[in-house]
């Protein structure tokens, strides 16, 4: 994935779009206070300098599907785990909740359920059925929208053909107004997505810490 | 057939060790009963043991048998990891660490369980002593018992009972 | 990549997906009887509709797949599996979502599953304003209001007032059919996000109807000014997705953004540089500016100007103007010459929060982009999607309240949106009659006599015309799925009600609005798969610009509550990208969304400068009571970091006395403390304007909850 | 809101819950003869129905389904009318209800399990494979019992994918 | 430097030591019954945490961790105590460990109980812990070993099945001859425990050898536990978590918490079971000593670990470090640089104040330091995550805290029991050696 700097505008229009796929429990004020709401994806804001001269940087931070991520190997029980397609994949049910992950999370993306999630009738109707409802202590964050991922590859597979280029498009990717994310296969070079992240305004969130993630930023120079 | 000698101190049960020796009875024959420790000067009453080699050998087995359950484990569910390796050596160090120093506890139990011979429950029977006694027991034939008593005697024993087999 | 497949899938126009009524007790699971010819288990369905949550009518698809709910049949509870709405996007062809949804677009799931929602018609059972009601039978209600409408309707229809939203379309056009068959006066609006300043000020220079369509995608230079396009303004989706084209759309080209703004808005936190305005002072900013390009003769076309605004212009003295702007003449100087050297310059200028000399701004920024000869152009102004129906009108909503005896309400709550002191609250709990019609007891519906619910904008059909598209554009949204409730859509019930009376309506439906306007190589069947009528902009022609006429001069004096001594603070409420003019409070996922500014969740709070917030003694989290001369109100405090000194701006959304379970009680509604003073040219509120104190209360700073606290990227133990 | 009551989840709960899977076989053999309708499923077999006639979803769909009695009235309309579970379903139809078939077959939503038919049918694993030869029995029962071995085992034999989100997320 | 102590003869060293075991006060009683509350209500809130979901503990993002690893670190840190002092001690032969021994295996038994269980109680979904343990089930699915949580759960079952023989080799022989004095049921479970112990020189011969082996085995472990602990932090690359002197710190630590858990316990044994004659203030003194070193010692690793820090100014590390020392949680920090250094370095440093007493004050102060030191490195790092926009904070809820306490109350209870059943002072080893007397 690749999200540009420059055009993202903060509108948070990703985090609305990865509750409403996501199943996402819901936050009261109480919880929220005691830091349990959940936002897979979140929209950093942070001010440089001093007014006048002050500046804002938006920044939406996801789970950056590490290559090398450190979440994985403290698991006890492979309850997350990198898959073949370079995906980090949160097992729920295998999960015990020892949350040593969301430590170990340098980008602090991991969330943990410390209740059975409640949703007031009739809201439940709005559940995605291809996403699972997490039950109380487990650990849970983005998925790539795996459910959209799997559904394009299968729907590929039973026509026959390869998933084209940008068929795939998580709930956050598709909703950006601006067209900030772009995601597509990183190991496809010609991928709008490889082209991108070659380009020279491609930075890596903590990229200092080697943890080869998958989201790529690319910087708002001018 | 079993005798029984009492002695006030270690002096004199060391003593009666060396009269005992001298007159061929083997350390095998001859079990020593206190409520303390004792330590006899070298070679008195030499009790070999393999304590040390069988618990590095057990420590070492057991790191063996923890590499091949980790290697095994792993290689039996091969999870999709993504490029990393299902068996990391360096990563697991510890538990091979840890589980070595089990089979070194546990076969140092084992050790103790048998060298001290409370595994292996013999018929003989057991002195009852009281605080303060060293008690010498020897095991010998019918024919050799008045040899051991006087051998006892001679160092100075307190009293020498002849000791039955508890049935 | 579009989503071509939708096409595969889309609804028959007519056929809803019927729900299932297979039943089993709750505990035990059902099994999916549905079969083929309903909702398929793990299948899903992507029906167009139009978007409701705000003017902007951006065109959507919705995701339908089954679902289970809870009902109760003859005192026994049921599971009972049907056809729910899971998702919403934009429509990949509509030209203004272009497939992409804001937060609170994909948000209005939650209102139409919200269990707060009103079931049934309802009969008021205590007093005005205490939400006390009880259900009733339809006809019950229709016949009840149809008779104390008729008794009105023959005394004097004129004291009949319908309130509105500010949109246009086949439910409006039914909306005012009704009323003029009732002979009553035309509908009005009190919403905050009506922007009539915008429409006045281009129906005033340009003759259009409408607000101007601004082709940001195709500018390089762009100067905002006072709108905040990106967030709370007009079409947010629209125009965040021509940002986007504008920044990096264009191989090798990048749009370059200042915005002069009183706020470090979400579109000023976009900009490449942001100028601080002084609130209020967007005439004076806009007629140096204009000066100055005058000066660096960089003005393309001088004589497109009235003689007189050329005239007022000229004589204008920038060093003074700059001083009220609170800017440097030499920045200014500077963004003048990028902007008049730039190949496709353009002003986009707007109220979000409206002053009284709004109008002026606005017509100011047009003749700057006249001057720029950008009108018509590409990467320049473009006439607007020309309302089809007449808009509700806006003014003086608190006096024609007063003036009239029998209120209908559809999803307008004049006690939210209206400030304390112009007394909606007096005047809603005195009038004859009040109807409302909104699915949601908010805190006007609480004084109704009567609420016919309608349904969820996603249960019902209409045509809606996009406050702003390229060329014209209608949304059309039909049903798909069955109602969740015994509510009725507002056209039929305005039709019972009529019928009742014995007048003759024939509701608006979308075929019929959208018939007329038919092109002929396109058939309501297809419009109403695609779910619009969309057809490309008349090209912009040549030299034919528009005539540019003068706005009368607006006054300057923004100041409403002169005793600065008193009251030192400038408040400037504003619309959000989340809670809009405030409808969008009821919805848990907008109440959790950080706010873009604060991070703020479940509590809206007032944004202080840090200078005047160490002054007072407050920070983050602390409480702190605001005072106008009319009204104070209390709610948490945001030191925020670039907030321009003396001014404080609050989001508008919180203090709802009613809204639901996640909006009643919560937080402050910063309207109430407003000057009840008007933009002299519409009647729209003035948001801005209004002087206020601000004062630390003792209490424990708590109930302030913040997603990230922290809003520097660098620990404050930097070095050393 | 969130703040739920705290009787109605919780450690018992899913200690029933677990009680529950125990229990699951005996009980859903159990549900075979309390459901609405005996279906005779070796008697439509014989007569040369296929699985997906019915259950159309099975081949190219995530839910094989259920069909609806509409679907039972395309034939018993004429058919057999007079037998007596045959008249229980013509009693649904004219009443237009559909009948409360109770489940057989399914994951707890705690196995958080996303399983699809159409990819298994595809893979030519025949129904008879989970659902047991059901040209010899009547009413359907669980016949199998579906633990995580279970599938693995055969995604084992047949390399089809071991990656948990496979089936899980 | 001590006087030479007396020689208390036999028979009268075996009734003073059996006193406690015969003898039962009313305190005792009510000690017991005050304990068992505390620690069922302890119980309960657990129960409730299970019940409601962990969500009842005041834990939140970013800080997942929160008192139960504290309170993890802290027990397992104790229990270092016993084994790792008992077993240098026997290793160097200093013979005044004689009566220090017992009291001190037994807490570090008792602590690791208590330690084992925090990581099974701040699991999210603690009724699935044995997912942690390798066994084969029918998914052949099996622990990821790579985990240090996995290290941890071996390390520690390792170090408490060590440490219980070790605890339990030497009960032996005291068992044994407690066997012959004792009647009813408490004869039936000395014999058995016993093993038929008969006092043969082979055994004493192989007693003494595994004695010395498990000495050395066992601080081998002791150390690597403690180091494995401190792993599952500095495994983590989460700023000042991620730092190579944690093994030994946490070691360094674990001992000088250990000592202070001895002494205090010692110095409560000598006032409540009347062991003034064995519990003289010669061991007092020795400890104490070391509990100086240790101090010294920690400060040292404190200052190494921060100064480290401040210098290499890496700004992630640096918040962290600045809200340490000078920020939210500079309270604690001092409190707890007092607690560990400068407490024990007056009362004990200088001779003239160093006594039982003040020993005594010492370790309180060490102990509460410690927890402190525990809650200073967890806390802070993780309320302070790399992404400033995900920093927060942590407050503990009434849960947490209960559970705090009463595994306090559960130690407590634990050795009081363990007190009427053995000598808490090695009887056979107390033995009086006139020549072997330093």
């Amino acid at each position: 994935m690749a999200i540009d700097l420059d055009r993202c505008t903060g509108c948070q229009a990703c985090v609305a779009a990865c509750h409403a796929e996501n199943n996402l429990p819901l936050s009261d004020p109480e919880s929220a206070a005691k830091g349990r709401a959940f936002h897979w994806i979140r929209v950093d804001r942070y001010y440089e300098g001093e007014f006048p001269s002050i500046r804002v940087k938006h920044m939406p931070v996801l789970c950056q599907q590490c290559d090398e991520a450190p979440c994985e190997p403290v698991c006890p029980v492979y309850a997350t785990y990198r898959n073949d397609e370079g995906l980090n994949v949160q097992v729920y049910n295998r999960c015990v909740g020892t949350r040593y992950c969301a430590n170990n999370c340098p980008y602090s993306v991991r969330f943990f359920n410390w209740f059975d999630p409640v949703w007031p009738e009739p809201l439940p109707l709005q559940h995605n059925p291809d996403v699972s409802i997490r039950m109380t202590g487990v650990m849970e964050k983005c998925t790539f929208c795996i459910q959209r991922i799997q559904r394009a590859e299968r729907d590929a597979a039973s026509e026959h053909r390869q998933v084209a280029d940008g068929e795939i498009q998580p709930a956050c990717v598709q909703s950006c107004p601006a067209e900030a994310m772009t995601f597509g296969d990183l190991n496809d070079p010609e991928s709008k997505v490889s082209r991108l992240a070659a380009s020279g305004r491609a930075t890596r969130l903590l990229e200092e810490l080697g943890t080869k993630s998958k989201v790529f930023y690319l910087e708002r120079s001018e | 057939m079993y005798l029984r000698g009492d002695f006030e101190n270690d002096h004199s049960a060391a003593h009666a060790l060396r009269q005992l020796r001298a007159v061929g009875f083997t350390p095998a024959d001859i079990d020593v009963f206190s409520d303390e420790p004792i330590e006899f000067p070298k070679g008195v009453l030499p009790r070999p043991s393999r304590m040390s080699l069988t618990v590095v050998t057990g420590a070492v087995s057991f790191m063996l048998l923890a590499v091949g359950f980790v290697y095994y484990t792993q290689h039996n569910y091969p999870l999709v990891t993504g490029g990393m390796p299902l068996f990391s050596f360096w990563a697991t160090g510890v538990i091979f660490y840890e589980l070595t120093m089990l089979g070194a506890i546990l076969t140092t139990l084992v050790c103790f369980l048998w060298e001290s011979g409370l595994l292996r429950r013999s018929r003989r029977p057991v002195p009852i002593i009281e605080p303060g006694i060293i008690c010498i027991r020897i095991g010998c034939l019918p024919d050799q018992a008045d040899e051991a008593r006087r051998a006892l005697e001679r160092a100075g024993a307190r009293n020498i009972a002849r000791m039955e087999v508890a049935e | 990549m579009e989503r071509r497949s939708f096409f595969k899938i889309l609804s028959s126009v007519s056929a809803g997906v019927a729900a299932s009524s297979c039943s089993n007790k709750t505990d035990t699971l059902i099994p999916l009887l549905v079969s083929n010819t309903e909702i398929v288990p793990g299948e899903e369905q992507w029906h167009p509709s139009v978007c409701s949550e705000c003017s902007a009518g951006c065109g959507v698809i919705v995701r339908v797949m089954e679902g289970e709910r809870t009902v109760e049949r003859q005192g026994h509870k049921f599971r009972e599996r049907i056809a729910a709405i899971k998702k919403i996007e934009g429509n990949p062809l509509d030209p203004v979502s272009g497939g992409r949804l804001c937060a609170r677009g994909q948000s209005a799931v939650q209102s139409l599953y919200h269990p707060d929602r009103v079931t049934a018609p309802m009969r008021r059972k205590g007093t005005r304003g205490t939400a006390e009601f009880v259900p009733v039978s339809w006809d019950e209600a229709i016949d009840a209001v149809s008779r104390s409408l008729n008794i009105q309707q023959s005394a004097d229809p004129g004291k009949i007032l319908f309130l509105t939203r500010p949109e246009s379309g086949s439910r409006s056009a039914t909306i005012q059919n009704f009323l003029s068959a009732l002979n009553a006066p035309p509908p009005l609006t009190c919403s905050l996000a009506s922007f009539a300043v915008e429409r006045k000020a281009s129906e005033v220079v340009f003759g259009w109807r409408g607000v101007p369509v601004y082709n940001l995608a195709r500018a390089r230079y762009v100067l905002g000014v006072g709108a905040d396009f990106l967030g709370g303004w007009v079409s947010p989706v629209y125009y965040a997705r021509q940002f986007g084209e504008f920044r990096r759309g264009r191989p090798g080209v990048r749009g370059r953004f200042i915005q002069a703004e009183s706020r470090m808005s979400l579109t000023a936190a976009s900009a490449d540089e942001w100028l601080p305005l002084l609130p209020g002072s967007e005439p004076e900013f806009l007629t140096a500016v204009t000066r100055l390009l005058l000066d660096a003769r960089l003005a393309r076309d001088p004589e497109q100007l009235p003689p007189a605004v050329l005239n007022s212009i000229k004589s204008a003295d920038v060093a003074s103007l700059a001083r009220i702007c609170g800017l440097n003449v030499n920045r200014l100087e500077r963004i003048t010459r990028d902007l008049g050297e730039s190949d496709a310059p353009l002003v986009i200028s707007g109220a979000s929060s409206p002053n009284t000399n709004s109008l002026h701004a606005v017509a100011a920024a047009h003749y700057l982009n006249a001057l720029l000869g950008n009108i018509g152009r590409p990467g320049g102004i473009l006439a607007p999607n020309q309302d089809l129906s007449p808009l509700p009108l806006v003014g003086s909503v608190s006096e024609k309240l007063k003036a009239s005896n029998f209120l209908l309400l559809d999803y307008q709550n004049p006690v939210y949106s209206l400030p304390a002191a112009a007394g909606a609250r007096e005047t809603l709990s005195q009038l004859e009659m009040i109807v409302s019609f909104s699915p949601f007891i908010d805190d006007s519906s609480a004084y109704a006599d009567w609420i016919l619910p309608d349904h969820h904008a996603l249960e019902t059909a209409q045509a809606v015309v996009p406050a702003v598209a390229p060329g014209s554009a209608i949304t059309v949204g039909l049903p798909f799925i069955r109602p969740l409730y015994d509510t009725r859509a507002l056209d039929q019930t305005l039709v019972a009600i009529a019928h009742k009376m014995g007048k003759s309506l024939e509701p608006v439906t979308p075929e019929r609005y959208v018939k007329s306007l038919l092109p002929p190589d396109q058939t309501w069947d297809q419009v109403a798969c695609r779910g619009g009528l969309w057809q490309e902009a008349p090209k912009p022609v040549g030299n034919e610009v528009p005539r540019v006429a003068e706005a009368q001069a607006a006054h300057s004096e923004i100041a409403v509550s002169p005793d600065l001594a008193r009251f030192p603070f400038y408040f400037q409420p504003y619309l959000s990208l989340q809670f809009h003019d405030g409808s969008g409070a009821n919805l848990p996922w907008m109440q959790e969304l950080p706010d873009p500014v604060s991070s703020a969740m479940w509590n809206i709070p007032v944004e202080i400068d840090p200078q005047s917030a160490a002054r007072l003694d407050i920070r983050t989290g602390d409480w702190v009571r605001v005072q106008s001369p009319y009204s104070s109100f209390e709610a948490p405090a945001y030191v925020y970091p670039a907030a321009i000194p003396g001014v404080v701006s609050m989001a508008i959304g919180d203090g709802h006395q009613h809204y639901g379970r996640y909006a009643s009680g919560r937080g402050a509604n910063p309207i109430e403390i407003l000057a009840p003073v008007l933009e002299p040219s519409t009647g729209t509120l003035a948001l801005g304007g209004t002087r206020v104190q601000i004062a630390r209360l003792d209490r424990a700073p708590a109930g302030f909850v913040q997603f990230s606290p922290r809003d520097r990227e660098q620990g404050p133990w930097g070095y050393r | 809101m969130l703040r739920t009551d705290p009787w109605s989840e919780g450690l018992p709960k899913r200690c029933a819950r677990i009680t529950a899977l125990f229990l699951l076989h005996a009980a859903l053999s159990l549900a075979a003869v309390n459901q609405p309708v005996q279906f005779p499923h070796n008697t439509h077999m014989k007569l040369g129905l296929a699985c997906v006639d019915c259950h159309t979803g099975a081949d190219i769909r995530a839910a094989a389904g259920i069909p609806s009695v509409t679907k039972c009235m395309l034939c018993h309309a004429k058919l057999a009318t007079n037998k007596p579970e045959v008249k229980k379903v013509i009693q649904y139809a004219q009443k237009g209800e559909e009948i409360p078939w109770r489940r057989v077959y399914g994951f707890s939503s705690d196995a958080h399990v996303k399983f699809r038919h159409a990819p298994h049918f595809e893979a030519n694993i025949s129904c008879a494979t989970c659902h047991g030869e059901m040209s010899q029995e009547t009413v359907a029962v669980r016949s199998i019992d579906f633990t995580m071995g279970t599938c693995l085992t055969c995604h084992r034999q047949r390399k089809a994918s071991q990656d948990c989100a496979a089936c899980h997320y | 430097m001590a006087a030479v102590p007396e020689v208390i003869p036999y028979p009268e060293v075996r009734r003073d030591l059996w006193r406690p075991l015969e003898r039962t006060g009313r305190s005792y009683s009510i000690w017991v019954i005050i304990l068992l509350a505390i620690a069922l209500w302890g119980l309960s809130c657990w129960g409730y945490q299970l019940y409601r979901g962990i969500g009842v503990a005041g834990i939140r993002r970013p800080v997942f961790w929160g008192f139960y690893l504290v309170d993890f670190v802290f027990w397992i840190g104790i229990s270092h105590a016993g084994t790792l002092i008992s077993a240098i001690l026997r290793l160097t032969d200093a013979n005044w460990r004689k009566p220090v021994t017992r009291a001190a295996e037994a807490i570090t038994v008792f602590a690791l109980m208590i330690g084992g269980l925090f990581p099974i109680i701040h699991l999210g979904r603690a009724w699935v812990f044995y997912w942690l343990i390798p066994y084969p089930n029918s998914r052949l699915l099996w622990p990821n070993f790579r985990s240090p949580l996995l290290w941890d759960l071996t390390a520690i079952t390792t170090y408490l099945t060590g440490s219980t023989i070790y605890l339990f080799l030497p009960l032996i022989p005291d068992v044994a001859q407690l066997a012959e004095h004792a009647s009813g049921w408490r004869r039936a479970l000395y014999r058995k425990l016993s093993l038929g112990w008969t006092g043969s020189d082979r055994e004493w011969h192989a007693l003494e050898r595994a004695m010395k082996l498990m000495a050395a085995i066992i601080l081998a472990v002791a150390i690597s536990v403690h180091t494995v602990v401190a792993w599952d932090f500095s495994m983590a690359i989460a700023p000042m978590w991620h730092s190579t002197i944690f093994g030994p710190y946490f070691v360094v630590g674990a001992i000088f918490s250990g000592i202070a858990a001895l002494l205090l316990v010692m110095s409560i044994i000598r006032k409540t079971l009347h062991f003034e004659r064995y519990l003289t203030p010669h061991h007092f003194n020795n400890l104490a000593k070391l509990l100086l070193l240790m101090s010294l010692l920690w400060l040292y690793f404190t200052v190494a670990e921060n100064l480290t820090v401040w210098y290499g100014n890496e700004p992630k590390e640096m918040a962290v470090f600045g809200d340490r020392i000078r920020g939210h949680f500079a309270p604690y920090f001092w409190i707890m640089v007092v607690c560990n250094f400068v407490v024990p370095f007056v009362l004990l440093g200088i001779r003239r104040l160093r006594n039982i007493r003040t020993a005594t004050i010492a370790s309180i102060t060490v102990l509460v330091g410690m927890w402190l030191e525990r809650y200073i490195i967890i806390v802070p790092t993780l309320s302070m995550p790399r992404l400033a926009a995900a920093w927060g904070s942590y407050s503990p809820s009434w849960v947490e805290i209960s559970i705090t306490g009463a595994t306090f109350a559960v130690m407590a209870l634990l050795y009081l029991l363990f007190s009427k059943l053995f000598p808490l002072v090695s009887v056979w080893e107390f033995e009086p050696h006139p020549a072997e007397q330093d």
